[in-house]
C-alpha cells in the first residue's frame, strides 16, 4: 500500500506523554471504546521518566486486574525518616508486619524504564495506539476562538487533529506553558532532584538493609547532613539488585549555592550514617528531574476547551516532609480525566464545561484534598528552614549525647541537661508549644 | 517511458549496540536486556532506496530475515516510505551464517523481480559486510559495494555508483539487476512522517515467507552454515599510560624514548 | 564537634564518569540556548550554572560572558529554565527521541 | 553441493591485490602471516596474482616467502571488477582445492571475496585481526572484533573448505624481500571473458586524496581548532605524518571527509596519534584506539581524550603545537622554522 492514509480526526483523543498519568488516561478511555493516540517522546515509555522512588498502586490495582506480571522490584517493608546533622543521625524507623502481606500497603519500588513500558502496554492491549520517538511541540488551534483541535509534532507531516488533547507531559510542561494553558512555576515551587543508580549483588542489598527475599526499604533523610542549607532531603530506595540514591531540594535554594547537585549527592553519600549503606557497588545510571512541589496553590486550571492537564503537568505532587507522593496522584488524575473525556465525547461536546467533571472528581478525591490539607507545609518549611534543617538536628544530637551519656554522674543530671538543650533550641516552652501547634496539622 | 524499477532494501534487526553490556566479572556478553533495533547502517540503505525511487519511480519492498518480532524493522522501513515489507521467518533459518542468509535474500529478491537490491554496509552485531556480495554471487548479478553516491541511468538499464576505495574513489556503471552496499554515513537519513509512522505501526502487515516458500528449506540453517562461532571473549581495552606532562620537553623526551621522534 | 568519625570510602565520581554510564543519542544541535545574550552579559548570579546537575551551563572560562552550553551532558530535568532569574533560558526537547534514554529512571 | 572431504584440501593461498601494476601493502602483510600459518601446519604457501602485466609482482611474491605463485594475466583483469576476479578465483579454488585462502580486507578484497566463497560454499570470515592454527585439528582460527570492538569472536570452519578469511591492513608486518629466493611461478588458464562481466569502470581516481589509513604518524585536529588547521599541519609536517580530523571538524568544513577518523570515518592504526583539540567522544575513539602511542593536547583537563592517551598536555593548543613542532624539529636536528 503506497499512499499514506490521513489520520486527522480518526482518533477521539491524543495523549501527550506515555508516563503514568498519560497511560492511565489512555487505558481508561480505551476501556470506554474510544480510539486513543499516545505520543511519547522517548524511544519507549519510561525512557524519559525519572523518580525516586516508590510507586503507590491503589488506583493501578483498580485499573489492572492482574498485577502478577507487573515489573515491581521490591515491596516496601520498612520506612525510615532520618534527621541528619553534619555527622549525626536521629531516625524513626517503622516495619509494620502487615506490610509483608498483599497488597503490601500498595507501595513498591520500580524501575521506570521497565514499569512505564508495562503500564503503557496495558493501554495498548486495551486498544490504544502508541507512537514513540515523537515530540509534541505545540497545540493546534483553529477558528477565531483558537479552539484546540490537535497537536503539532517534530516529525515531517507532523500535525494531527483530534477533538480532545490530554496533556501528560510531566513536570517540564513546555507544551502546556507554550499554549498558555498554565504559567511556568516559580523556582520556590520546583525541586531539582539528582539521582544515582548503583548495582550490587542481591545478597549485599539484603544484608545491608535487613531484608529477606523481595521486600525493600524507603529511607528519607532531612537536615543539613542531607542537602545542606536547602529545603529538601536525600533518599535511598532498594530495588532488586540496585540502589537508588539521591537528593532533591528547591531550585530557589540551589541558586548561588556553593555546591552543585552532583556535589551534594557526593557529600550526602559520605555522611557517616549513609556511607556504610551505599559504599562500593557500580554506578549504572545518573539521572535528574524537576519535581513540581508548589502544592495546591500551584495547581493550574485542569480543564480547558478541548484539553485537560494531568499528572506532574498539573503539579499533582504531595510533599509534606513525611508523605512524598506523585505516582498515585498521577494515575488517579489520568483515570478521572479519561472518564470525563469519555462522558463529554458521548454527549458530542469538547468544551471546558463538559470536561468540568474531571476537576470536580479530582477535588473530591484524595488528590486535591491532600494537597489542600497540607498546603501550608511548603511555606512553613521555608520559613522554619534554619530551625528544621540545622538547629533541630544539632539540638537533638546534643540532647541524645547528654541523655545517653555513660559516666559516673547520676542520670537525673543528664536528663535535666538534655531537656534544657532541647528547650533552648526550640525557644523555651512557649516556642516549643507554638511549633507543636503548627505541626499538629501534620498529625490531624 | 522507461519502465520503473523494483527496489528491494534488506534490513536487519540487531541488539542495540549501546545496550549490550559486558559483565566485568565473568566477561560474558549480556544481550538479554538489549532492545532490538534497526541496524544503524540500514538507515542509509533505506534513504538511498527512497532517493532512487524519487529519481526513477517504482516500488520499494523492505526485506528482513528473523523471528516474528523482527517485523518491527519492516515497520520502520515502511514508516520511512518503503511501499511494502517481506518477512522471512522460519525455524529452519535458525543459526544461518552469511552463506544461507545471502541465499535466502537472493531468492526473495528474485521472487520480487528486483532490479536493485540495496543493503547497509554491515550489521553492527556480526559486521562481516559479506551479505551483499553473497546475494550477488548466488544470483550471478552485478554488485557495487562501499557506495557513497548512486546515479540511476534507466535508459541503459544501468546504475552508476561512486565507490569509496583506498586513497580515492571510482565510478562504476553496473548492469541491472545489481546488489548495492551503501557506505555507513553516506547520506542523511530522513525522519519518518507522523501519519506514515502511525500507518506502519498499526495497519501495515508484512508478507511472510518460509524457507519452503522460497524452495530452500534444505539449504539453510546451521547445517548449511560453513562458519560457526568457536568462542567469544571480551576484548581487553587498550592500556594507556594516562600521563599528563607539564612541559613540551618532557613530552619530546618521552616520544624519543618510545622511538617515534 | 567530634573529629570526622571513621567512615568507609564511597565512590564520588566526576560528572564525566557519571554521564559515561548513561545511554545518550547525540542530536548535533543544542536544544538549549539563551533568549538574548545581553541579559547574560549583565548577569552576576549565573544561577543556571549553579543549579545544573550535569555541568551543561559553564562560565569558568569566561566568568562574566554568555555561559558555554555542553548540551550533550543534559539530563533533561529543566532546572536551568526555572533557575534563571531573567527567564532567559530557551529550552526545547531533543528531537525524535534523541538525548538521554534512561533504562532505570 | 556434495559435502567436501577436508583431507583433499591443502595449501595456504594468499591473494596479492594490485592495481595498475602496484601491489597493495596489505597483501605483503598477509603473505608474511601466510608463511607463519603454512609453516605451523607444515604446508605450502601459494600466492595468486591477477592483472594485465603482473610478472614483476609474482617475482616479488617469491622473494617475500611464497613457495609458488599462480598468475592469471589478461586485460579483462584491469581495472579491477568483482565478477571476473571472483569467477577466475573460484575456478582455481575448485580445480586446486586450497585448504586456507587469505584475502586483504581492503575495499577490493572484501568486494569480491564473497563471489569466491558462495559458489564454493567456503567458510568466509571477514575483517579478522588475528589468525592462528588450532594445534590438534589444524583448523584456521579466525578472530575478529564484534559489537563495536567490545568483544572478540573466534570463528571456525570445521567441515567446509576452503577456510577463507579477509584480514585488515596494518595488523601484520610485511616480510623483507629476499632477492634470489627460489620458487615456482606458474601462469594459469584465464577462464573468464566479457560474458561474465555486467559492469564497467567509468573512472578511477586514486592518489589525489592521501590515504590516512596507511600513515605511520597521524596528527588530528578537532572542534578546538576553531577553523584554523595551521598548527595541526605544522605539527604533522614536523613529525612527517598525515593530517586527520574529527567528525565535528569535517562537518564545520575545516578538513576533507577523507581525513575523518572515527565510526563514520576511517580507522587508523599509526604508531603515533596526536589528538589536538579533540574532546574524545566514543565515536572518535573507535577510529584511533588501535594506535600504538596516543598523545592528547587539550585545554580542558577533564576531556575524556586524556583517559585514552599515553601522554597529555593541558594547555592552549595554539601555543603548545608550534612549541612542540619546534622542539621536535630541534630534536631531529632540522632547523627551527619560527
Amino acid at each position: 500500500m503506497t499512499e499514506t492514509p490521513d489520520y486527522d480526526d480518526q482518533f477521539d483523543a491524543i495523549v501527550v506523554g506515555a508516563g503514568l498519568a498519560g497511560s492511565a488516561s489512555a487505558l481508561t478511555m480505551a476501556r470506554e471504546d474510544l480510539d486513543v493516540l499516545m505520543i511519547e517522546r522517548g524511544s519507549y515509555p519510561g525512557a524519559k521518566n525519572v523518580f525516586g522512588g516508590v510507586l503507590f498502586t491503589p488506583t493501578i490495582r483498580e485499573l489492572v486486574e492482574d498485577l502478577d506480571d507487573a515489573p515491581f522490584e521490591r515491596y516496601v517493608s520498612e520506612k525510615k525518616f532520618s534527621l541528619l546533622s553534619e555527622q549525626d543521625e536521629t531516625a524513626l524507623s517503622i516495619r509494620p508486619g502487615a506490610w509483608h502481606e498483599e497488597p503490601h500497603n500498595d507501595s513498591f519500588t520500580v524501575l521506570r524504564g521497565d514499569f512505564d513500558e508495562w503500564f503503557a502496554d496495558q493501554a495498548v492491549e486495551a486498544g490504544a495506539t502508541l507512537v514513540t520517538e515523537t515530540t509534541v511541540t505545540d497545540l493546534l488551534r483553529e477558528g477565531g476562538d483558537g479552539k484546540i483541535v490537535g497537536v503539532e509534532t517534530d516529525r515531517p507531516d507532523g500535525t494531527i487533529k483530534a477533538p480532545i488533547v490530554v496533556l501528560a507531559e510531566g513536570g517540564n510542561s513546555l507544551v502546556s506553558e507554550g499554549a498558555g494553558l498554565k504559567d511556568p512555576d516559580e523556582a520556590e515551587h520546583v525541586a531539582v532532584a539528582a539521582k544515582e543508580v548503583r548495582r550490587y549483588d542481591r545478597d549485599t542489598i539484603e544484608e545491608r538493609f535487613n531484608l529477606y527475599d523481595d521486600d525493600g526499604v524507603a529511607y528519607h533523610y532531612f537536615g543539613e547532613g542531607a542537602c545542606g542549607d536547602a529545603v529538601g532531603g536525600g533518599f535511598i530506595y532498594t530495588n532488586k539488585r540496585t540502589l537508588a540514591i539521591g537528593v532533591a531540594y528547591r531550585i530557589s535554594d540551589a541558586r548561588d549555592n556553593p555546591r552543585k547537585p552532583d556535589e551534594v549527592i557526593n557529600d550526602f553519600k559520605q555522611h557517616p550514617a549513609v556511607a556504610p549503606l551505599v559504599r562500593d557497588g557500580r554506578l549504572v545510571e545518573y539521572s535528574a528531574k524537576a519535581i513540581p512541589e508548589g502544592g495546591a496553590d500551584a495547581v493550574p486550571d485542569l480543564v480547558h476547551d478541548g484539553a485537560v492537564l494531568v499528572g506532574d503537568t498539573a503539579g499533582l505532587v504531595l510533599n509534606n516532609g513525611i508523605h512524598l507522593e506523585g505516582t498515585n496522584m498521577a494515575v488517579e488524575s489520568g483515570y478521572w480525566a479519561g472518564k470525563a473525556v469519555a462522558d463529554a465525547l458521548e454527549r458530542g461536546r469538547t468544551d471546558a464545561g463538559a470536561l468540568q467533571p474531571y476537576a470536580e472528581n479530582l477535588e473530591d478525591s484524595f488528590v486535591l484534598r491532600n494537597l489542600e490539607h497540607y498546603n501550608w507545609f511548603g511555606d512553613f518549611a521555608a520559613k522554619e528552614k534554619e530551625f528544621l534543617f540545622s538547629e533541630l538536628p544539632q539540638a537533638l544530637t546534643q540532647a541524645e549525647l547528654e541523655y545517653f551519656k555513660m559516666d559516673r554522674e547520676p542520670k537525673q543530671k543528664h536528663v535535666k541537661r538534655a531537656k534544657q538543650l532541647l528547650l533552648e533550641a526550640t525557644g523555651g516552652w512557649t516556642g516549643a508549644a507554638k511549633r507543636a501547634w503548627k505541626f499538629r496539622r501534620l498529625l490531624t | 517511458m522507461t519502465r520503473e524499477w523494483n527496489i528491494v532494501v534488506c534490513v536487519k534487526q540487531v541488539p542495540d549496540a549501546d545496550d549490550v553490556s559486558i559483565d566485568p566479572e565473568t566477561g560474558t556478553l549480556n544481550r538479554s536486556d538489549a532492545a532490538a533495533v534497526l541496524n544503524r547502517p540500514d538507515f542509509n540503505a533505506i534513504e538511498a532506496a527512497l532517493e532512487l525511487k524519487e529519481a526513477v519511480g517504482g516500488t520499494i519492498t523492505a526485506v528482513t530475515m528473523g523471528p516474528p518480532f523482527a517485523r518491527a524493522v519492516l515497520e520502520t522501513a515502511v514508516g520511512l516510505g518503503a511501499d511494502d515489507g517481506a518477512l522471512l521467518t522460519d525455524r529452519a533459518f535458525g543459526g544461518s551464517d552469511t552463506w544461507p542468509t545471502s541465499l535466502a535474500l537472493a531468492r526473495i529478491s528474485e521472487e520480487l523481480d528486483a532490479d536493485v537490491v540495496i543493503c547497509g554496509e554491515e550489521s553492527t552485531d556480526s559486521s562481516t559486510g559479506q551479505v551483499p556480495p553473497g546475494i550477488a554471487a548466488h544470483n550471478g548479478w552485478s554488485q557495487l559495494t562501499y557506495v557513497e553516491e548512486l546515479e540511476p541511468d534507466p535508459d541503459n538499464d544501468e546504475l552508476i555508483g561512486v565507490r569509496d576505495i583506498e586513497g580515492g574513489h571510482e565510478k562504476v556503471a553496473a548492469g541491472l539487476p545489481v546488489v548495492v552496499a551503501i557506505e555507513f554515513g553516506a547520506n542523511e537519513p530522513r525522519v519518518a512522517g507522523l501519519h506514515r509512522k502511525i500507518f506502519s505501526e498499526t495497519e501495515f502487515e508484512p508478507t511472510e515467507y518460509t524457507a519452503a516458500d522460497l524452495g530452500i528449506e534444505d539449504q539453510v540453517g546451521l547445517a548449511n552454515s560453513p562458519t560457526s562461532v568457536g568462542g567469544m571473549d571480551t576484548a581487553d581495552p587498550v592500556e594507556r599510560k594516562k600521563q599528563v606532562l607539564d612541559s613540551i620537553d618532557e613530552l619530546v623526551e618521552a616520544l624519543q624514548e618510545e622511538g617515534v621522534v | 564537634m567530634s573529629a570526622n568519625p571513621k567512615t568507609p570510602d564511597v565512590d564520588t565520581p566526576s560528572i564525566e564518569d557519571r554521564l559515561y554510564a548513561n545511554k545518550y543519542t547525540d542530536h548535533e544541535e543544542s536544544h538549549l540556548g539563551v533568549e538574548t545574550e545581553d541579559t547574560c552579559l549583565d548577569c552576576e548570579v549565573y544561577d543556571c550554572v549553579s543549579v545544573c546537575p550535569a555541568n551543561v551551563w559553564r562560565n569558568e572560562q569566561d566568568p562574566d560572558g554568555v555561559p558555554m552550553i555542553a548540551y550533550e551532558n543534559c539530563l533533561e530535568c529543566g532546572s536551568c529554565r526555572w533557575a534563571c532569574p531573567y527567564g532567559n533560558v530557551t529550552w526545547e526537547y531533543p528531537p525524535n527521541g534523541s538525548g538521554m534514554t534512561y533504562k532505570f529512571g | 553441493m556434495a559435502d567436501v572431504d577436508p583431507d583433499d584440501y591443502e595449501g595456504v593461498w594468499v591473494f596479492i591485490e594490485q592495481h595498475d601494476g602496484e601491489a597493495a601493502k596489505v597483501s605483503w602483510e598477509l603473505l608474511a602471516e601466510g608463511r607463519v600459518l603454512a609453516d605451523k601446519k607444515d604446508d605450502r604457501l601459494i600466492a595468486l596474482v591477477m592483472g594485465e602485466d603482473v610478472s614483476h609482482i609474482a617475482e616479488e611474491a617469491i622473494e617475500r616467502g611464497a613457495d609458488e605463485v599462480l598468475v592469471a594475466e589478461d586485460p579483462i583483469f584491469e581495472p579491477y571488477l568483482p565478477e571476473p576476479y571472483g569467477e577466475q578465483f573460484r575456478h582455481l579454488v575448485e580445480a586446486r582445492k586450497p585448504d586456507i585462502v587469505l584475502i586483504g580486507g581492503s575495499h577490493t578484497g572484501r568486494d569480491f571475496a564473497g563471489r569466491v566463497a558462495v559458489p564454493t560454499k567456503a567458510g568466509l570470515t571477514a575483517d579478522c585481526t588475528e589468525l592462528d592454527i588450532e594445534p590438534d585439528t589444524g583448523l584456521l582460527l579466525a578472530k575478529r572484533p564484534t559489537f563495536g570492538g567490545d568483544a572478540m569472536a573466534t570463528i571456525k570452519c570445521t567441515t567446509h573448505r576452503p577456510q577463507m578469511a579477509t584480514v585488515r591492513g596494518g595488523v601484520f608486518d610485511a616480510a623483507e624481500r629476499e632477492p634470489g629466493r627460489e620458487g615456482e611461478i606458474q601462469s594459469v588458464e584465464v577462464v573468464v571473458d566479457e560474458s561474465h562481466v555486467h559492469s564497467r569502470v567509468i573512472e578511477r581516481v586514486v592518489g589525489e586524496v592521501t590515504d590516512i589509513t596507511d600513515a605511520d604518524v597521524v596528527v588530528a585536529g578537532g572542534y578546538g581548532m576553531d577553523g584554523d588547521f595551521g598548527p595541526v599541519e605544522d605539527l604533522a609536517d614536523a613529525l612527517d605524518g598525515e593530517v586527520a580530523a574529527s567528525r565535528e571538524a569535517v562537518e564545520e568544513g575545516w578538513a576533507e571527509a577523507a581525513r575523518q577518523v572515527g565510526q563514520t570515518g576511517k580507522t587508523v592504526r599509526p604508531t603515533l596519534y596526536v589528538a589536538v583539540g579533540i574532546s574524545g567522544a566514543i565515536q572518535h575513539l573507535e577510529g584511533m584506539n588501535d594506535s600504538e602511542i596516543v598523545v592528547a593536547i587539550n585545554s580542558d583537563e577533564n576531556a575524556p581524550i586524556f583517559e585514552n592517551a599515553d601522554y597529555g598536555i593541558v594547555g592552549d593548543l595554539f601555543e603548545v603545537c608550534p612549541a612542540l613542532a619546534d622542539a621536535i624539529r630541534a630534536a631531529k636536528g632540522e632547523e627551527v622554522t619560527q
